[in-house]
């Protein structure tokens, strides 16, 4: 039986949220989905995008005449370069990644549980034992602190915040920090730390969309964005 | 020693049925298109294409005519379906996958740089920390029952998975500037995978946009260094929609 | 983020008695001399010097220094020694290395490229052909009783040896361009090992004989991007006998 | 007891028997001493010299106003740049070498033995078990083939192809031809096939100064200079 869902925040809010975190001089690699959202709260920061392709300093999108058919970003949009924009092969793009270079990478998910173990590459239901694995295993095993930016619940309102993991994990204990449309969660070793709520919500009602026991920060707070 | 070669058709002419090719790409981005159309012009069959990133869903329609033409006999990549579930039902190469008529491998994608890097610099094997506690630390496929696990080490007290080289017969690359002698320069991110499958294979062909004369590329300039590459043909610009789906 | 600071003094301030600091350079040829000499004001002590090529040869004054203020615990190189061995018996640090004072640790140099490349790229350990067949297949260093085996795999029917990255607490480097974001540039055959030291190591410091704008160095023309250079010094570009011996 | 030793072909001479082996086409690394002296040999060829430094065609030595002291080659010679001429870093150098890359490697030796074992990097009189290994032991390793060009003898007319090495080894059985001032000889998983001697020689006076026994190749001629 699904718990009750609750409507949280836009994504974009979300990804406001998590770029908080991001400070100046920081490098830091944005997967897809939610975490792409978060480049548009960043402008104006001293932060460097990484782009797995073999970038680093990646601009804002391109339109028009400023698009560059060799000029993309791992999601496969045109984007623009900014002075001090580096390329590199792909050996060296991934090798900055699993070499401990990058200081933040925020990547979206489909499970999490209460180790840090996150699921984001495939989902059995579409019946291959393959899928996309793209680059977002070697962005855990490298990146200095992982996030993970998503939803709460799924749109069905089923827990995506779970003691075991149903779907194929991505990584082990990596992630550091959750932030969904209700909470910013903690990770630590002694279970998940709920540090901060939904305007309007209480703890109580973020633990009725989550499976595992919360611990609650006693200076949970709600999110100010 | 001057590499250039007047067709693409003589670019690939002793490529034989089974070959194994690297072709580079991330998505639609430095693709080797005019190459990958010559060896579908060319009907060379049972081929093992090993990917990086995406470029066969980047160069969709040679994909589909790869696959039609029943070319293929296995394909390795780190991210080779559509990201749409549904869209992924209609296309023929999933099929061809589902189907079992296609292989289709997968590897994280820096493994799959590794493994190349690996192949062009003599390195038989190294040790990763991509995808332990996953189903990567087995050789995964679309093969329901063979799934081989791999080696792994504890080192430090950390645990690594032990990941192979490889070397493919053949290279595809595709370069902004190439010099009659070989020398490559990539423009932007096109360079991705070209520069490491180039190392990687045993012959690489290379598809420039601009063929000029040795020294109009500075040394310091030099992305791919000639000795890296056997062939080279002149292509125009290609022009494609950058999405994907 | 503007990574450039005034002084080499205040460049290498954190610098500890005990540091492990990588050297590049292949004999005289891209050392980075202004900081080593602010490492000989410093005093610091009990160091490790890890190296590629013999640039401790190439800047040989300071070498002497460093043995003669006793500063150096160990150095690690495939070639450090004066090829001739009647110079090399007046040389104070071969008569360190000779009265066990300074420790010398031998690997040939493509092993040292790689251990550097792999520290830099998340590799812990890859398997190399160099050196079987030869002592190379132990660690080697100036120890009578100390010759440890390296771990051996055959692959494909050949034997490899075993290496392991290093990661070194320091680099220094030497460049001909930095922006001020810490994208360098080298000339012609300076690059040698400061592109991979600067990857390897925890923190890396770079001089530079000339400090651009960010986007004065295209992106494709960037040798070192800017994510593995923490700090910047502008030096004067240097002069030296290219010769050694 | 020594064996009488033979003045033979000068060095330069040495170099010039093996330029021949060489190529239009070939990348060809050369070793210190000997080796190096084969570029005089091969000017007009279109040969790419690799030096381990990092740098493909490298020129002629360089003097007066052409040294530049950020262009050396791997014996730390100011060398000169030529058209196509690339520089790459070491990792990218060596990743070539040990990589297969390479065509033809010609090393110096100070004895090789009759399984194409050969000692180059240390010589134990010196007093140390550290040494001077350089790049030698990846050109072994990654050349296509590998040549050794050397004095048959030593200056004191001992024997430097023997049968067992007493110095450490560089490489084991990776040497296919070797070229001295008195023979050329094939190494062969039969043995050490003697294939041209210095004119004026005959076979019998090589095997005199040599201490494996050498298979005399039927067609063994006086070498061509």
């Amino acid at each position: 039986m699904s718990p009750t869902k609750i409507e949280g925040l836009p994504r974009e809010m979300i990804a406001l949220r998590v770029s908080r975190e991001i400070q100046d001089g920081m490098y830091v690699n944005l997967g897809i989905g939610i975490p792409t959202l978060i480049s548009n709260w960043i402008e104006g920061k001293d932060v460097y995008l990484q782009a797995e392709i073999g970038m680093l300093k990646t601009g804002a999108l391109a339109d028009g005449d400023d698009v560059d058919q060799d000029l993309i970003n791992a999601s496969c949009q045109a984007v623009t370069a900014l002075p001090g924009s580096s390329y590199f092969d792909i050996a060296e793009s991934f090798g900055m990644i699993r070499g401990g270079h990058i200081d933040i990478a925020v990547m979206g998910a489909l499970q999490i549980n209460v180790r840090g173990d996150y699921a984001g590459w495939s989902n059995p239901s579409r019946g291959l034992f393959v899928g996309n694995v793209g680059g977002s295993m070697d962005l855990c095993a490298g990146a200095k602190k992982l996030y993970i930016a998503m939803e709460h619940t799924t749109k069905d309102g089923e827990y995506k915040i779970v003691n075991e993991l149903s779907y194929p994990s991505t990584a082990e204990g990596r992630v550091s920090m959750l932030f969904t449309d209700l909470a910013v969660i903690d990770i630590t070793p002694k279970g998940m730390v709920l540090k901060e709520v939904m305007p309007g919500l209480t703890p109580e009602m973020v633990q009725s969309v989550t499976e595992p026991k919360l611990i609650i920060d006693p200076n949970c707070k709600e999110m100010e964005l | 020693m001057n590499k250039v070669l007047p067709s693409l058709e003589e670019a690939i002419a002793d490529i034989k049925d089974g070959a194994v090719i690297a072709i580079p790409g991330f998505f639609a981005c430095g693709v080797p298109r005019a190459l990958l159309q010559a060896l579908i012009k060319k009907g060379t069959k049972n081929l093992t294409l090993t990917c990086g990133c995406g470029p066969l869903l980047g160069a969709a329609d040679e994909l589909k005519q790869l696959t039609l033409n029943g070319q293929l006999k296995k394909v390795i990549d780190s991210y080779g379906l559509f990201r749409s579930a549904s869209k992924g039902m209609q296309d023929p190469f999933e099929q061809a996958i589902r189907a079992g008529k296609i292989e289709f491998e997968v590897y994280p994608m820096g493994t799959m740089a590794e493994k190349y890097r690996a192949g062009g610099a003599g390195i038989p094997a190294f040790y990763t920390p991509t995808g332990v506690g996953s189903v990567m630390e087995n050789i995964v496929n679309e093969i329901t029952d063979k799934r081989t696990p791999k080696e792994t080490k504890v080192i430090n007290g950390n645990k690594y998975i032990l990941e192979y080289a490889l070397q493919p017969d053949y290279a595809f690359v595709h370069a902004k500037y190439a010099d009659t002698e070989g020398n490559l320069r990539y423009s932007k991110t096109a360079r991705n995978f070209n520069h490491v499958m180039a190392t990687a294979a045993k012959i690489t062909i290379a598809e420039a946009e601009n063929i000029v004369e040795p020294g109009k590329i500075d040394g310091d300039d030099v992305h791919t260094p000639g000795i890296y590459v056997k062939r080279i043909v002149k292509v125009e610009r290609p022009t494609f929609a950058i999405t994907i789906d």
